[in-house]
């Protein structure tokens, strides 16, 4: 396992594990996401309170949640370069700010639709809307950072620190912000969050859409990470060869 | 310690020989605080809703404004390499710096809070917590501020760059500072609250010195 | 269907069909987005790869014409 | 042995600085860092330094491992890079008792003497702004006399002065080099001092990283 790990640390490894694993990871993630979408759209009887609108949450929720967990993966992979000075984990950390940019993105657009039709609004200063919100601020705040910084190791080291204090902070923002909204609101009866208190089969297509996006958000990272591979070890010798084949193959199309 | 007593000694001389960066944020604080009520109405039933909030937030403003001149200089003619590259502990020096800015641009606006905070109708029963929740409260900021300010002070287009980086970090401070007021406000305790923030500082002094220091050797290298 | 009647019921959604097919059809976007745009910067990647090759070669090309002129010429 | 570099390589912006570069300074050793324009010499003196971490290779501060004598480290070496470091609303004195106090060293009597022998007798309590780019440039050299460092790194020690200014740092730095301590320096100015200098060439080492 130790050993598995650290051969990752290196991109040559990285780069042919990940093309091998790929196809694998792929299939996987289609099946899972088709069979939870299938599934969630059309097989699941209507919640009593919120009617059909209740289906955006199969992708509402993971949606949030892996963009919480692609913070906190950021801010381990931020440690990993500045204590080892692993340069691979700068490349997935700085693959992961886009792609859980994304992912919030994608939570706040399916929380305030489902809040049309439901609280009368797009937007209402909803306990997970809100810190969503934050963590998509958070995650702006490490692109622009890192796009501020000309050289690619002294962006990596700055975009590492902040989202280490970032990661101190995530957890505080979510308790604080939840703390403020009983505060001021009194706990809204219906919020997107409360899907859970369904019967199985209603969440169960939530588990599948759920891994699903899961396996879709490692697929999102790897690609850029290996791009990113592909750009800093230029000078290596095994990328030479993996360009020079590769441009052999689509010398006609590109 | 005597080096904390002399970081001390020169930021506080530093500081006193420019005024304007004394004055400035907390001129900033004055007039933007004013706007508001030039801006919502002069109705003092809202007013009072809003004071502690319009309080908090321009004064967080003004804190983040103010941490230009925290690094700044020292960044430009080089005293920050001495600096890192001295014997002495460096997390003091650091913290010794952050604290000595904080007298000077923290410190005036827990001052001048209750005065701006009773133009805009805060009822008495607010204003000891308003205060309270300030002085515990823009340390944090201040801090949090430092460790924004030292990771851009290397970037020459960094004004706007460090809202972007620290406003979200600072939103449990504004939310737990405003909480303070309401409860006293509603009558209820806010000793609870209170510590909350207390905490919150102690985990930043204790914290982002070493954020502080890690992120200035990156902008000085 | 499943729960739905017909397969025009599972487009109207319960009347809801506005928000619950915007909200897929944004996830759909997000999906597009992470899997297109690197593939994307590596075709660009790559592309600027090949030119500069290209380049490199010609270089090489034209060094080993001069030096054989001049070779030529000495000799 | 004071300083012992092992196989330095650097390299920026796809140029390698220097590669398998080895010397090892010892006491009262004075070494210049030649190279031209972007050759990489204050990136040198930074690495030695210990303010920049993006080189390979290794650094020894008498037998120990730099990363791992820091403190001690930065006790006896003392950088004086192109910035001044001289805060300019405060006075030389201000200045330099700060200085001090960041060495650790309670010396605040030494610094009047120390500015008098860089002829700034009577500006002790000027602001810094009041006065000339020579003058300032004494006050940043005085911190050398101050820091009782063995080891002077010092980036381009002769800007700013005047001829006598010159002839005062050589005999300034020889007396420091016959005092048993070292200097590793970098300037575009001929030495004219009598002792030995050995010297450092970055141009030599230079190269393309293969692409």
């Amino acid at each position: 396992m130790w050993q598995w790990l650290y051969k990752l640390t290196s991109p040559k490894w990285f780069y042919t594990i990940s093309g091998q694993l790929m196809p694998w990871l792929v299939g996987l993630t289609t099946f899972l996401l088709g069979v939870g979408l299938i599934w969630g759209l059309a097989f699941t009887p209507p919640d009593y309170q919120m009617g059909e609108n209740y289906r955006i949450a199969y992708i509402h929720v993971p949606a949030a949640s892996i963009a919480m967990g692609c913070y906190y993966m950021m801010a381990i992979m931020a440690a990993a370069f500045l204590i080892w000075r692993i340069k691979m984990a700068d490349m997935v950390a700085k693959a992961c700010a886009p792609v859980g940019m994304t992912f919030t993105a994608l939570a706040l657009f399916t929380g305030s639709v489902w809040g049309i039709p439901t609280w009368g609004t797009w937007w209402i200063w909803d306990a997970r809307l809100t810190s969503t919100l934050i963590m998509m601020f958070l995650f702006i705040g490490v692109m622009a950072l890192r796009s501020a910084y000309d050289s690619e190791t002294a962006g990596g080291k700055a975009c590492a620190v902040l989202s280490l204090v970032g990661v101190v902070n995530v957890p505080i923002i979510k308790y604080s912000v939840e703390w403020w909204n009983t505060l001021h609101q009194g706990a809204s009866s219906l919020s997107l969050s409360n899907t859970a208190a369904n019967p199985p089969e209603i969440w169960m297509p939530a588990f599948f859409v759920g891994f699903g996006l899961f396996g879709f958000y490692l697929i999102a990272i790897i690609l850029r990470t290996r791009n990113e591979i592909l750009i800093r070890e230029r000078k290596a010798e095994w990328v030479g060869e993996v360009l020079s084949a590769t441009l052999l193959v689509n010398q006609g199309e590109v | 310690m005597n080096i904390v007593k002399a970081t001390l000694r020169r930021e506080l001389l530093i500081a006193f020989r420019s005024p304007g960066d004394i004055i400035n944020p907390l001129m900033f604080f004055v007039i933007a605080v004013s706007l508001f009520p030039l801006g919502v109405g002069a109705d003092q039933e809202f007013l009072r809703e809003i004071a502690a909030g319009v309080i908090w937030v321009t004064a967080l403003l003004a804190v983040m404004l103010s941490m230009d001149s925290l690094f700044r200089s020292d960044y430009e003619d080089g005293s920050l390499e001495q600096l890192l590259l001295s014997p002495q502990p460096l997390y003091f020096i650091i913290l010794a710096k952050v604290c000595s800015h904080w007298l000077v641009s923290g410190l005036p606006l827990v001052i001048l809070a209750p005065v701006f905070a009773s133009m805009l109708a805060l009822p008495e029963q607010g204003l000891f917590p308003l205060v309270a929740s300030l002085l515990i409260g823009t340390p944090i900021l201040t801090l949090l501020g430092a460790v924004g300010m030292a990771l851009t002070v290397g970037l020459s287009r960094s004004g706007l760059l460090l809202a972007v980086l620290i406003l979200p970090l600072y939103v449990p401070v504004l939310v737990f500072g405003t909480g303070v007021v309401d409860s006293a406000l509603n009558s209820l305790g806010t000793a609870g609250l209170l510590a909350l923030l207390g905490a919150m500082l102690i985990l930043a002094i204790s914290l982002a010195p070493l954020a502080i220091i890690a992120a200035l050797r990156i902008s000085v290298s | 269907m499943g729960s739905f009647d017909s397969f025009s019921d599972f487009l109207a959604m319960g009347g809801y069909a506005t928000y619950v097919w915007s909200a897929y059809a944004f996830f759909i976007l997000v999906l597009i987005f992470n899997v297109w745009q690197p593939i994307l910067s590596r075709k660009k990647y790559l592309k600027q790869q090949l030119r500069r090759e290209q380049v490199q070669q010609e270089r090489a090309q034209a060094q080993q014409k001069r030096e054989e002129m001049t070779n030529g010429s000495a000799t | 042995m004071m300083l012992t570099v092992k196989n330095l390589y650097c390299e920026r912006d796809e140029r390698v600085l220097f590669q398998n570069l080895d010397f090892s300074v010892a006491e009262g050793e004075v070494w210049q860092i030649q190279g031209s324009n972007g050759s990489g010499k204050t990136t040198l003196l930074r690495i030695l330094c210990g303010l920049n971490d993006e080189f390979t290779g290794e650094i020894y501060w008498q037998g120990k491992e730099q990363s791992k004598t820091r403190q001690e480290f930065n006790h006896e070496v003392f950088y004086l890079g192109h910035a001044p470091a001289i805060n300019k609303t405060l006075s030389p004195k201000e200045n330099l008792s700060w200085f001090c106090a960041s060495r650790g060293l309670r010396n605040n009597d030494q610094i009047k003497k120390v500015l008098n022998s860089f002829n700034l007798y009577g500006y002790e309590d000027l602001p810094c702004y009041l006065m000339s780019a020579g003058q300032q440039r004494r006050v940043s050299l005085a911190r050398m006399l101050l820091s009782q460092a063995k080891l002077w790194i010092i980036d381009e020690p002769f800007t700013a002065l005047d001829k006598q200014g010159v002839q005062e740092l050589e005999a300034l730095l020889s007396a420091h080099a016959l005092a048993g301590g070292s200097i590793i320096l970098t300037t575009h100015h001929s030495l004219q001092m009598d002792y030995s200098i050995r010297v450092v060439d970055l141009d030599a080492m230079a190269g393309l990283v293969a692409a």
